[in-house]
């Protein structure tokens, strides 16, 4: 049996103490643990960013890409292989300021990825800046008139998008947060995972004892029915002293994306030979032009 | 009378079908045996606006079109405005009385007004929408061409639509055919005659390019449209499900670029097609795959810029672009293929360069090549294409694997055995952060150092296998041509005039950009007794580029740069400024 | 008195005939007329594409940019002079395709600009591929599979990041997009007003014919409240038999983003001088380094 | 005992203000009128890792730092085992006792080694936070250094704490200056005296250029953070409200140029910083302002690639993507400025030429150059820049105009007279596809042709405004540098080096870079007896854009690709290899 401990690597972590980083982290080993894959199993991919170095610090296979282009490689590669679990783990800039086009995309596309959003609402590798999720009024050190914009509403905009698995996590929770991941691992098309993730460093309004008291677990909400876009809409959109955590969203009924795809039939590209048949049937080809 | 060399070009506005007849004329000259080469003119704009095709003829190869027309069909009277001036004394007009031209314009310019109600024989034949089925037979009644091979590109290109359709559009063609052979046949000088010859495809440049990718197990294309970049995924998404090839329009080609590495990475041979506009969003994700060393291949068609500058037309300016593009120093093979041959070739081979370097590599093409079709023989392109998959370790080799797998691991070709991710003795992440041999992230001096000679000494490694430059013509001749991409065709047949004319030239054309082949391409040119570069752009990149690594400067520069291909009499009109 | 014509230009359209773009360019017209504003008020910003095209058709000041940069363009203009009034006018493939990224941002900033997106659910300059806006299982000519992913719902996603001005407009009813344009105009924020428009050549689907017994007016709605969010996202959701046009959800109690720009209380920027102070008074920037 | 000659330096972890502490130290070191040049090193991570600050004094202007150091503050282990090589013989360490150091290692190197129980100090006399404080105290008493001008900056750096801590800081830095004093100083032979001297600035490249563009007018900034551009767009809106400068951190860095472009186009002096990774990005862009005409400013920050690289480390990678960015040609003005000074101008020049020739500016700035403060007179930077908007119609002007107004007149300089929108007699749209004069779309062959020879003369207009090359040392030296950028400091530093032992070096460095001003260079060039180029990367890339232009090779190039910038040192222990 694979072990948690399986997916640790030899390297330490470079996040500071405290970082709600380590949460993220030692919930997602669980969760692969749990759900019986082993570190070959896995493709991580991250972006740029303090939470996306989590591949470097975690045995299994992994790519960290470019700043905000995480979903995009991310794509590529479960079409390419989607014998392998993929599964996304970047910051909200990352995933939600430059990367905002493929986030959107994602969703729609309902591509089988699980997108584990750390979300500290914070630039934490740049040193503080204020990201899409950071609130109006956040004043970062960089920027003394503060944050003019609304903060963007991941949840709501993927409900909007059409998203099929919509959640929250909350990284100061590691067993909510390890069911959590293992919910999304067993679902079948893109799986948001919004992780609140205290940046101790640059974010210090929403600490572990800000956020600790205001979230709330949604599978205890008696009633609710993950369902029904109308209330997930509502529940996306509160914010405040009460936090919802958990599912907010979930359908089964869409097939993912790479169900769809004629040529991924045969099974997973890469294990196909580079020529899908012999040569005399491409000949054939050449008749378009005479 | 002349026989078999003429040029018959069509014109009228978009949405009239001027490129779908214009093929379709060039495909029964070829099923006759004859040569061809086609050149498309069209504006960016879906209906309206003036287009035209144009169809060089010959019985033997040609490469390129040139300025003379002999049979012009117009389909509109802005055709006959626009291409008078191109048409030679006792070439001739063929158009529908209807149009109301002035017959003397033509005859001031001793060119032949051949009206021919070609709406009206469309209507009480078939319908008003066969008038260029109609103009395809009176070109045909005119020059005295068969009309057993017309009737078959009727019937092959109809067929879809029906044997009622089919009928129709043959009788309409045999009317027209009949009208214009009696009235006007005889007063036509410029034949076009059957010959026996093997089958011959007509085929474009982005069509042979996307056969090569796919010949070299091409599995992943992603894109975003582009003209005039776009038909190779399209051509892809036609055959996608046939030939198991996934193909994704993505949102934007920044995703594009990032999918094809994802899934190169992966292990599959994935490339992304594009022009300059897409492809300047590519640009650092061609550094990502530089770093990662993941073997993609990126086209860019070029097309005139700068933005979005004429986006239907043609330019070949991108070429420092693409060996610069992208921050920091990394390898990228560039393969520039000049001819619809080449472009084959490029198709498989920047595969099997990309995964040997473990690198990106870039076919630079272009708008000329990619939409002018030519007449190829069948086994021009032997699609038995070799493949070489470079240093990829196989499942027993990963088998027996005993220490930690180095994806990393410094060698003296700087090329490192490559595993898919999959293996459980191969588990490994990888990053676009400095990294050891391991992958992980690291800043130390000596790994730094280490991987960036690791790195670059792949960049040697490559340019002592890329290939010479081609070489046409007689090795001492008095002057020689240096030129790439799809200018070649216009030098070619620029240099077969000068040899007419007892002059002497010969041409060196650079396939391999980069890494370039610095001491065959200094060879190949040691010899020129007067080397005159011939490009379409501004500022004379090619030129610049063997100047910064051979040291050699050119004698003269001929260029162009107004959107539209070079010609053989553009050439040779500016050979005077030059030399 | 400005007249509609005085915004025609002497260039004639090259759209197709039939094309939705003349509607939108007829209501444009009528709409700044009816506002009265002259050409010389207005900056209109496109990108490229078939709509695209519009400026180079129309009197007024205007910028045709990138393809899918619309939007950035348009915000570095307004937030330069906000003095002018600044329009977009952009097809869907550029507005939510390749400048996804962008529309998020502008709605969730909410600035200044009123967005007209001629959404005719194809890319119609290239010559008929999918956009994101045409429907699952639409089969263009470049693509027999047909498009996989579900379609993108502008309105929605505007809804979800926080817009203030939702709308969509028909292309077929030149009075009412008229009057919807001068709504937007009239509108402190960002306004969305996303316009269905057959493309007769390439999206023989959503034709004239298919569109306009389907189409109603939000304004004919007896107690619907377009300042609900809730009753605004399942509008936003409905679509096939019956498709709401006119106001869909507004709300005018955010400012707009120019309005919170300290450097643009003194008026816009391009008619302050250079240099805010005097020179004596960039001499203290000296003293920060002693 | 030497005075006022030697380098300190600070280790720790990142987390441990290494960097604010250096900074004060080396603030304190200027007010007592000495020159400091101060290099930065550390590690793209939040907390932990290992980071130092070096500080070069002298009581003459220095260009860069060296490989030496006398003085290590270590206030980790790490910090001694990663920098004791580095310290010269009866060099010492200041550490505290609980590190656990083994001096026996220390006097191995001849270095001494000083324990200080800082923490201690700290804790007694105000808290444990100001270690460093008594760190700094300790070295002003080992180097003898006045404790007036300590005391002045630890008032201004806590300043905005209270009063109380103010004083405690004071407290702690007297303790530790007099535990120091009396048991090391006279074992410590090297001092520091405060001298007589005029303010100066401390002050680094990021600041000085975002000083020179505020100067020069800009009032628009935007930009998405990267390191190590971020700062200046930080500098900006840190500054904003009180200069009237609108800052927006953009979704991405595409919306930032193209933003930019948007107000400039409105008329207002408008920039976006960013590194190489950003810029790729912005490619696209950068050819919208090619052809819209639209002048904009981009700054480069370059750090080493390919892709993330060394986030938060040096290279000179860029240079020659910078020239060929973005399909098609246009003109595009590149300046790298190598120096503080030249920061500050190249912050107005790039505004200045950008509108004159309504094109694109790149200013191409490096992390070292970005980073590393330097101490300079107060008028060293002259805040009267001169302004110079081009042919920019005033309303005046307009009020006047009689015919429709021509955007893009074509004019023999290729420059056309610019209306800014919102004036009734110049309502005009541009756009990115090929256009008329009035800015409409146009195909035309001629219009093409015209257009692009308009836009194509201003890159010969503004090659002829280029600056020549900065020359620096006797004419007739034996040897010649080429280099660019922040390479010159060091090169600098190694030509007084070889001067001091009698040989002769002289410099031409080129900071205007593109438009090449060719024949500048040539002339600058021709007299060289040995020419040997200096630069950090790994191709050679200004060696290279030379030979392509002016046919002039280098003898010889010494370049760095580790990611840490040149140091004398480095540079005489290559030119053995290469001369
Ligand atoms: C194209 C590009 N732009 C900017 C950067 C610089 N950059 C690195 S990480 C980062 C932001 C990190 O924020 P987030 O994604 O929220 O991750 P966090 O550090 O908070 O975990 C930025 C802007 C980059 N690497 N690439
Ligand atoms: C970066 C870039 N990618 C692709 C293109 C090619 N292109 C031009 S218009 C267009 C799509 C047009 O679709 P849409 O925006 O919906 O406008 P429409 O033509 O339908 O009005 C594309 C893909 C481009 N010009 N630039
Ligand atoms: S800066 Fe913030 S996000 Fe980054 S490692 Fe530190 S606590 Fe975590
Ligand atoms: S292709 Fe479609 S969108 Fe474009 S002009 Fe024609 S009808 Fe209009
Ligand atoms: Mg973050
Ligand atoms: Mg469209």
């Amino acid at each position: 049996m694979v072990d948690a401990k399986d997916f640790a690597s030899d390297v330490r972590p470079t996040w500071c103490a405290g970082c709600g980083n380590f949460g993220i982290w030692n919930a997602l080993k669980k969760a692969l643990a749990q759900t019986g894959l082993a570190p070959h199993d896995v493709m991580l991919v991250s972006g740029v960013g303090c939470g996306s170095k989590l591949p470097d610090y975690t045995t299994a296979n992994g790519v960290m890409t470019l700043h905000g282009r995480t979903l995009a490689v991310a794509t590529g590669a479960r079409l390419a292989n989607h014998g392998l679990k993929v599964i996304c783990t970047h910051g909200d800039g990352d995933g939600y300021g430059e990367g905002g086009n493929h986030f959107v995309s994602a969703v729609r596309r309902n591509i089988g990825i699980v997108d584990i959003v750390q979300n500290n609402r914070v630039y934490g590798l740049t040193k503080g800046q204020y990201s899409p999720t950071s609130p109006h009024g956040f004043v970062p050190r960089t920027s003394p008139q503060g944050a003019i914009e609304e903060a963007f509403n991941p949840l709501a905009v993927a409900l909007a998008a059409g998203g099929t698995f919509i959640s929250r996590g909350w990284s100061g929770d590691l067993e909510h947060l390890t069911w959590l991941i293992t919910e999304a691992l067993g679902h079948r098309g893109y799986a948001l995972v919004d992780v609140l993730q205290p940046c101790v460093t640059f974010n210090r309004k929403y600490s572990y004892d800000w956020l600790r008291p205001r979230v709330y677990k949604m599978q205890d909400q008696v009633g609710y029915d993950s369902s029904d876009k109308a209330a997930a809409f509502a529940k996306a959109l509160e914010w405040g002293e009460r936090i919802p955590i958990g599912i907010i969203y979930r359908t089964e009924s869409r097939p993912a994306y790479e169900e769809m795809v004629p040529a991924l039939e045969a099974g997973p590209l890469v294990k196909q030979p580079l020529r899908a048949k012999t040569l005399p049937e491409y000949e054939v080809l050449k008749q378009e032009y005479l | 009378m002349l026989v078999n060399d003429m040029t018959l070009k069509i014109g009228g506005e978009a949405g009239q079908g001027v490129e779908s007849t214009g093929r379709g004329f060039a495909q029964a000259l070829v099923r006759g045996g004859l040569y061809i080469f086609g050149l498309q003119d069209y504006h960016s704009r879906i209906r309206g606006g003036h287009n035209s095709y144009q169809i060089r003829v010959a019985d033997h190869d040609i490469y390129s079109h040139d300025e003379r027309v002999h049979l012009l069909l117009a389909l509109t009277k802005v055709a006959i405005d626009e291409h008078l001036q191109e048409i030679v004394p006792g070439g001739g007009v063929i158009y529908d009385p209807a149009l109301s031209v002035d017959e003397a314009d033509l005859a001031a310019q001793s060119v032949k007004a051949f009206p021919v109600p070609l709406t009206k024989i469309a209507v009480d034949q078939g319908s008003k929408l066969m008038a260029n089925t109609a103009a395809i037979g009176a070109a045909a009644g005119l020059t005295g061409y068969d009309m057993g091979v017309i009737n078959s590109v009727i019937r092959d290109n109809f067929g879809k639509k029906g044997q009622e359709i089919v009928e129709a559009n043959l009788r309409v063609a045999a009317a027209a055919h009949g009208f214009v052979k009696e009235k006007y046949a005889a007063s036509f000088p410029f034949k076009l005659k059957k010959i026996e010859a093997p089958l011959r495809m007509l085929i474009s440049g982005n069509q042979s390019l996307a056969l090569g990718a796919l010949l070299a197990g091409c599995r992943f294309v992603a894109g975003y449209p582009m003209t005039p970049g776009s038909p190779i995924l399209e051509w892809f998404a036609v055959h996608s499900k046939e030939y198991g090839v996934v193909t994704k329009h993505s949102e934007d080609e920044l995703a594009a670029i990032n999918m094809v590495i994802g899934a190169a990475q992966m292990g599959v041979r994935a490339m992304t097609p594009t022009s300059g506009g897409g492809f300047s969003l590519m640009v650092e994700g061609l550094g990502l795959a530089g770093i990662l060393e993941v073997p993609i291949v990126v086209v860019n068609v070029q097309r005139p810029g700068p933005a979005t500058g004429l986006a239907t037309r043609h330019e070949q300016g991108d070429l420092l672009f693409m060996l610069h593009a992208a921050q920091g120093e990394f390898l990228r093979i560039v393969l520039a293929p000049g001819t619809i041959e080449q472009c084959f070739e490029a198709g498989y081979r920047a595969f099997n360069l990309a995964e040997k370097y473990q690198s990106p590599a870039i076919i630079l093409s272009d708008a000329f090549l990619a939409h002018s079709p030519r007449a190829l023989d069948m086994d021009a392109l032997d699609l038995d294409v070799p493949i070489d998959r470079g240093a990829l370790l196989s499942d027993e080799e990963l088998d027996g694997l005993t220490e930690r797998y180095r994806r990393y691991a410094v060698t003296e070709s700087g090329i490192s055995p490559r595993a898919l991710p999959g293996h459980p003795n191969a588990v490994y992440a990888l990053g676009s952060d400095e990294h050891d041999e391991y992958g992980q992230i690291c800043e130390d001096v000596a790994v730094r150092t280490q991987q960036n000679e690791k790195r670059m000494r792949k960049v040697e490694a490559a340019r002592s296998e890329m290939k010479p430059p081609q070489q046409y013509g007689p090795p001492d001749a008095e002057l020689t041509f240096l030129t790439w991409g799809s200018a070649l065709g216009p030098v070619r047949m620029a240099a077969d005039i000068l040899s007419d004319q007892g002059q002497s030239a010969n041409i060196v054309q650079i396939m391999d950009i980069w890494p370039l082949p610095v001491d065959k391409v200094t060879s190949a040119l040691q010899g020129a007794k007067k080397l005159i570069c011939v490009e379409q752009n501004y500022t004379g990149q090619l030129a610049t580029l063997v100047r910064a690594y051979t040291g050699i400067e050119v004698d003269g520069l001929i260029r162009k740069y107004d959107g539209r291909p070079m010609s053989p009499e553009y050439i040779l009109a500016h050979l005077k400024g030059v030399v």
